[in-house]
């Protein structure tokens, strides 16, 4: 699997101050496929997650070993700019997160960010994502109200769509579905399903049975550790460690 | 209550005693404190406008207001002079200080480390601190004799005057536009990020505009405390009651002008300045109406 | 037997230093009696006494009608001499006084007219000061101040206007004056007090005192011994012009 | 990309330099004065008498001045000022009348401190016949320091964990009891913060007490002379041109005054995590 | 049990502005014993005990029908005055909440409030009452020292000590154990047996097992209404209506 990865890990460990929080990862994410990243709370998903685009640099006291290569070169090589980088490796957080603004403008963000400014332009760009992201009918006549006016659902949905407009290679999205009822979920699910025919995406979740719905691969952490990985549904019926198979069947997590 | 009521409570019956009109008496009393703040305002604003009514009466308000000659010797209050001083000085304020004040917000708030923004902050509620007469002195022996050798003229102008006061006004808006900053949701600025833009896009475009309300909010207190300015303002400012439109001219404001002509002020002159007193009275009260507002429709929005 | 009490006065902050010394010299002599002496402006000074918050009020210009009409009663205690100053590098050292209300009217607008260089730079007191008041009656005989001047709330602010500003040209009171600005002699008359006094310099305001109807009692004792030889003399060393 | 980080780094430099203009005349402004003034400072100066109306001698009178006009001043507004915010917090549960009341509180705050001289000038002096005394500016003082009083306490009352209060009221404590015995001393290090913050404004104040307190350069023995606080007389050196010594050694003792009052309210804040403003 | 009750509730309902949260309840307290008040969680136990001493009042908008009789009156007429019927039927609450003085002045405060200045007087209440509330051992030597530093289940006990020395005749306790560790609980159970000897005692508890331990009485609540009451060991093993069973068998709450 590392092999044909488009973005992978590699003995990677991350300490935040003196906390070892990620310990000697190493992991590949094939291109249009969906990986999951599952584990009891703490375990590090998120903290691997954030690091595939450097969004941990904010934080203060983090420090890092080992690589993250995308399309072979080493994220974290000192001349590497995270700007372009971020743009290339997109995020959607757990709680939707749309600017105050409105819907249109959440979208056409990150386009006019990287110096679309023709207005007809980013009007194509605005309803290509939302047809994307499967909010298109639902919000057209209302481009320009408040995002924030928005259910959950279609906020969750906004934010993939106003991801998508930058045009990312891969997908990070952490619990994306956590905040949101069954029904908004279902609905952030078949979008992703048909989202990772195109791109790499990688998904932290908690919920085991959702993994199984939509993953292809899987990578099961504990304590900062990868203790297992691979192709989804032979993970789930024939987990190898015994760690991973206490936590599939609820002993724990 | 009782002395021995400790020792024998079966002798207690849960109906009223005479310990309840001590409280009552206390509850009075509180109300009565409480209502000196209206009590004050009213009296304030009864003395204020009641001691400017025998002038307005006279020559009408909006003559006052509209009038370009104000000479209390010939009895002519035209107040325009006053008003556009006013205007233009705190507009100087303004344009120097919301700049430098907003910066400084970011600054402390995105950009500098915790333990550098602790250390900054104390300093600028000090800046708050010092008198605005010390202000004053300041600006006439180091600022005015500046002022003249860089621009000409006498150095007595109404750029004085603002950048006395844009000092003053400073921590304000630092302090409230940082601490709006400092409320928004990380959030916002992950998503940010996250889509590939910088920092600074990310300040300028997601969290200034998120942060605006409070920013605004900070503006008009600001202009509130600089509009009402008078000791500093009135050492600096050269006092010329002639309307201009250059902030290097000299002028007079509302404030400076109550504060310089009171002394001497009889009759109807005096009378006239407590009209000037007056319509800055309205002036900031409606400032801060607009403040409030601006608070109250950000706290709905969010 | 001794008197004793004490007396309120308030008013004129142009006054005040000199009614302090006044009052100082008048304790040593009446050790029961307090005077308090206390600024506030000539307006609240005249005012006060009309209230019966002061026993006397001190005034550093006219006493208005409006004033008198409510049974003021001003004693004029000694007169202020009102000197036209430039800067001390001013080339121009005499004026005449038609020259003087023609700049102070802003028809002279430039030194190169009148013997100098440069723009010329009016500083004035504000509207209702007593400097301000004597002065343009004497000097301007009703022609109108011209607006554009830099306006000083008191003799030592124009004093530092002009002395920081070479083209500037204001008014003082002569007995503050000092040596940070000239003063410029008018129609080729020194402003010294002796001038003032034999009436070849012109140019002086009143500083006086005033009471509620007739003064009586302490007030009366404190005006008597302020016109007495004593008071009198404590004025005239402090640089203010006594006599008729 | 290039094109981006430039805006960045422009925009980063010009922030960076406003903090440092910022902090820079902080320093510049407190410098300037506490070195010129401190070269003038010394025992006698603080405790003489001004001669010549301040051209030389001291400022002892003014000190005593400004410290008995703000004593004076929080000695009316503080217990005013407190019982209001225990009003406010603990008495009420809102209405229109207490809406009034807040937006007068409100209202007094943004008002200019001249409109308090001139207020307290026709008020207090004419119509009630104070005169120029400590009584009349140290009202006005106190009606101008009321708001922060009051809001200041307020804020800190309202951090009073709701605890306390069921806990006394479920002994049978009445109300005024709790409030006293237990609401007021948990609040306490707000109330210090607010007479600090009143104080220190009140001890910097020009404006309103120019009009009202007289300016006698005499020691006050009572509520009904006049005397001058060091503001006022800083004014008179300053505006009067008399000595630009003294001038500079009052506005540094004035100065450091503020500044300590202001620095033990900062403290107390920062000690008791209350909120800045 | 209503007849021969200390503190009796009748057809009392409770609004909160709109909300109907008491519904009809009719409930008596026997003297020198404990009553439970249980049920699942929102169902109105807290706002039932609260109303026994008028600690409701302090709310906005709140609004009650029927009566609650404290030795035969009520305690609801208008000419009652709340501040000696709350020393008679004194209230513990679920989280410890010391006063932030020492011990010694916690515990004097009540008798304070109440008149007694005499020093020697205080220290005797002070005294028995931590004997009282089992405190007296654990602190006799420390009464100075600030009481915000005792252990949670001895701040707990303190603060039943502090309800004694004002001698109350009825002792509401809202999840007095909830905040504390099993020895605290313990401990407060203990206290709690003794007590229920001389006070009448109406304690909230969500753990049932507790119930069981140490009431005598135990009362069902749900959705703001008494399904049924009685003697605890009765209810507990032969509940007659649905709800309470379903509850007991842990099948929701
Ligand atoms: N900013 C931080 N500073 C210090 N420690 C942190 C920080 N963020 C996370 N940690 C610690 O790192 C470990 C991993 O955190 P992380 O958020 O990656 O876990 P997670 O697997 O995403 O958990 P969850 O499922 O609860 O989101 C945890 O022990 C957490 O406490
Ligand atoms: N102050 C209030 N205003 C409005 N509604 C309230 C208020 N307090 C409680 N309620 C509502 O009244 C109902 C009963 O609340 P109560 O606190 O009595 O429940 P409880 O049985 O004690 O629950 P728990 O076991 O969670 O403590 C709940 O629905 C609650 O939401
Ligand atoms: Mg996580
Ligand atoms: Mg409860």
């Amino acid at each position: 699997m590392m092999q044909s990865a488009k973005i992978s890990v590699q003995d990677f460990s991350l300490y935040y101050g003196a906390f070892h929080a990620l310990k000697k990862i190493s992991l590949g994410f094939p291109p249009r496929s969906l990986t999951a990243l599952v584990g009891p709370s703490g375990c590090g998903k998120s903290t691997l997650l954030r690091s595939l685009n450097r969004m941990n640099d904010l934080i203060a006291g983090v420090r890092v070993e080992g690589r993250v290569s995308l399309e072979g070169s080493n994220i974290y090589d000192p001349d590497v700019d995270v700007v372009p980088l971020r743009k290339k490796v997109g995020m959607v957080f757990q709680r939707p997160n749309p600017f105050p603004m409105s819907i249109f403008e959440n979208i056409a963000y990150g386009p006019r960010v990287h110096g679309e400014k023709k207005r007809s332009r980013l009007q194509d760009i605005v309803e290509q994502s939302l047809k994307s992201a499967a909010l298109w009918d639902e919000v057209k006549d209302r481009l320009d109200s408040p995002a924030l006016k928005l259910s959950g659902g279609q906020q969750q949905r906004l934010c993939i769509a106003r991801l998508l407009a930058v045009e990312p290679e891969v997908l990070l999205m952490d619990e994306p579905c956590s905040a949101l009822d069954p029904i908004a979920t279902e609905k952030v699910e078949e979008l992703v399903m048909d989202l990772k025919k195109k791109y790499t995406i990688v998904v932290v979740t908690h919920n085991i049975a959702q993994a199984a719905r939509i993953s292809d691969y899987l990578a099961f952490f504990y304590l900062g550790e990868m203790i297992e990985s691979g192709v989804t549904r032979q993970l789930l019926t024939n987990p190898t460690k015994h760690q991973t198979e206490d936590y599939l069947t609820g002993r724990f997590g | 209550m009782k002395k021995n009521s400790v020792e024998t409570p079966s002798t207690h019956t849960i109906h009223k005693d005479p310990g309840a009109r001590k409280e009552k008496t206390i509850h009075i009393v509180l109300l009565l404190a409480a209502t000196v703040s209206l009590l004050a305002l009213f009296l304030i604003t009864a003395f204020v406008v009641g001691e400017g009514w025998p002038v307005m009466v006279k020559h009408g308000p909006l003559n006052l207001i509209l009038g370009t000659d104000w000479t209390p010797s010939r009895l002519s209050f035209g107040m325009l002079p006053q008003l556009t001083g006013t205007l233009l000085v705190t507009l100087g304020a303004l344009l120097i200080a919301v700049p430098l004040g907003v910066g400084c917000a970011i600054f402390l708030a995105e950009l500098s480390s915790e333990k550098v923004a602790n250390l900054l902050r104390p300093c600028i509620s000090l800046l708050a601190a010092v008198p605005s007469v010390v202000y004053g002195f300041l600006g006439v022996i180091a600022l005015v004799p500046l002022l003249r050798s860089t621009f000409g003229g006498s150095g007595y102008s109404l750029l004085a005057g603002s950048i006395v006061l844009a000092i003053m006004i400073l921590p304000s808006i630092i302090n409230i536009s940082e601490d709006t900053l400092r409320a928004l949701p990380i959030d916002y600025r992950e998503a940010s990020l996250a889509l590939g833009s910088t920092r600074w896009q990310t300040i300028w475009r997601v969290l200034l505009p998120a942060a605006r309300p409070g920013i605004v909010v900070s503006i008009i207190l600001a202009m509130g405390r600089a509009i009402g300015e008078t000791m500093a303002v009135m050492m600096v400012t050269g006092n010329r009651a002639k309307v201009t439109g250059a902030l290097l001219d000299p002028g007079a404001t509302m404030a400076g002008t109550i504060g310089l002509e009171w002394s001497y002020a009889a009759d109807e002159h005096s009378s006239a300045l407590f009209a000037l007193g007056t319509f800055l009275f309205i002036v900031i009260m409606l400032l801060n109406g607009v403040a409030q507002l601006v608070t109250s429709r950000g706290r709905v929005s969010q | 037997g001794r008197r004793s009490g004490s007396l309120t006065v308030v008013g004129s902050t142009s006054v005040q230093p000199f009614m302090e010394m006044l009052a100082e010299k008048y304790q040593s002599e009446n050790p029961d009696i307090q005077v308090n002496v206390q600024g506030g402006g000539s307006s609240a000074g005249v005012k006060s006494a009309i209230d019966g918050i002061a026993d006397l009020g001190m005034a550093s210009r006219e006493i208005k009608d409006s004033e008198l009409a409510e049974g003021i009663t001003p004693i004029v205690i000694a007169r202020d001499g009102i000197a036209v100053a430039v800067h001390p590098e001013n080339a121009v050292s005499d004026l005449t006084i038609e020259e003087i209300r023609a700049i102070f009217a802003g028809e002279i607008t430039s030194w190169e007219a009148i013997g100098g260089v440069g723009d010329i730079v009016v500083v004035m007191r504000e509207e209702g000061s007593g400097t301000r008041g004597a002065f343009e009656e004497i000097v301007m005989n009703k022609v109108e101040t011209t607006k554009d001047s830099i306006v000083q709330g008191s003799t030592g602010a124009v004093m530092s206007a002009i002395a920081g500003e070479p083209n500037a040209i204001g008014y003082i009171s002569l007995a503050n004056a000092n040596a940070t600005v000239k003063l410029l002699d008018v129609n080729g008359v020194e402003t010294t007090n002796e001038n003032i006094l034999n009436g070849s310099y012109a140019i002086a305001r009143p500083f006086s005192v005033c009471t509620k109807g007739d003064a009586t009692g302490l007030a009366k004792d404190f005006i008597d011994f302020i016109m007495g030889e004593v008071g009198q003399q404590v004025l005239a060393d402090e640089g203010l012009v006594v006599g008729k | 990309m290039k094109k981006r980080n430039l805006a960045q780094r422009t925009a980063f430099l010009l922030i960076g330099a406003s903090a440092v203009i910022t902090f820079a005349l902080f320093a510049l402004i407190l410098g300037y004065v506490l070195i010129k003034g401190m070269a003038n400072i010394n025992w006698e100066f603080l405790t003489t008498y001004p001669a010549l109306m301040g051209r030389e001698g001291g400022i002892f009178p003014t000190i005593i001045g400004t410290l008995v006009l703000t004593g004076v001043a929080l000695l009316i507004a503080v217990p005013l000022g407190v019982a209001a915010a225990i009003y406010l917090s603990e008495y009420t549960k809102g209405g229109i009348g207490i809406r009034i009341i807040r937006f007068a509180i409100e209202s007094l705050a943004g008002i200019p401190s001249i409109i308090y001289g001139l207020f307290g000038f026709a008020f207090l002096v004419t119509f009630l016949k104070l005169g120029f005394s400590v009584l009349s500016g140290a009202i006005a003082l106190a009606l101008m320091v009321l708001p922060i009083i009051i809001r200041t306490t307020e804020e800190a009352i309202r951090t009073v964990p709701d605890d306390y209060r069921q806990a006394s009221l479920a002994l049978g404590a009445t109300r005024w009891q709790t409030t006293s015995r237990v609401v007021l001393p948990a609040a306490l290090p707000g109330v210090v913060t607010a007479v600090m913050l009143a104080s220190g404004r009140a001890v910097g104040e020009t404006a309103a007490v120019w009009l009202t307190a007289g300016g006698a350069l005499k020691l006050p023995f009572s509520l009904h002379d006049p005397t001058r606080p060091m503001t006022l007389h800083l004014y008179y050196l300053a505006a009067e041109g008399l000595s630009l010594e003294r001038a500079y050694a009052t506005a540094a003792v004035l100065l450091v005054l503020v500044l300590v009052v202001y620095s033990l309210a900062i403290f107390f804040r920062q000690k008791f995590g209350m909120k800045r403003r």
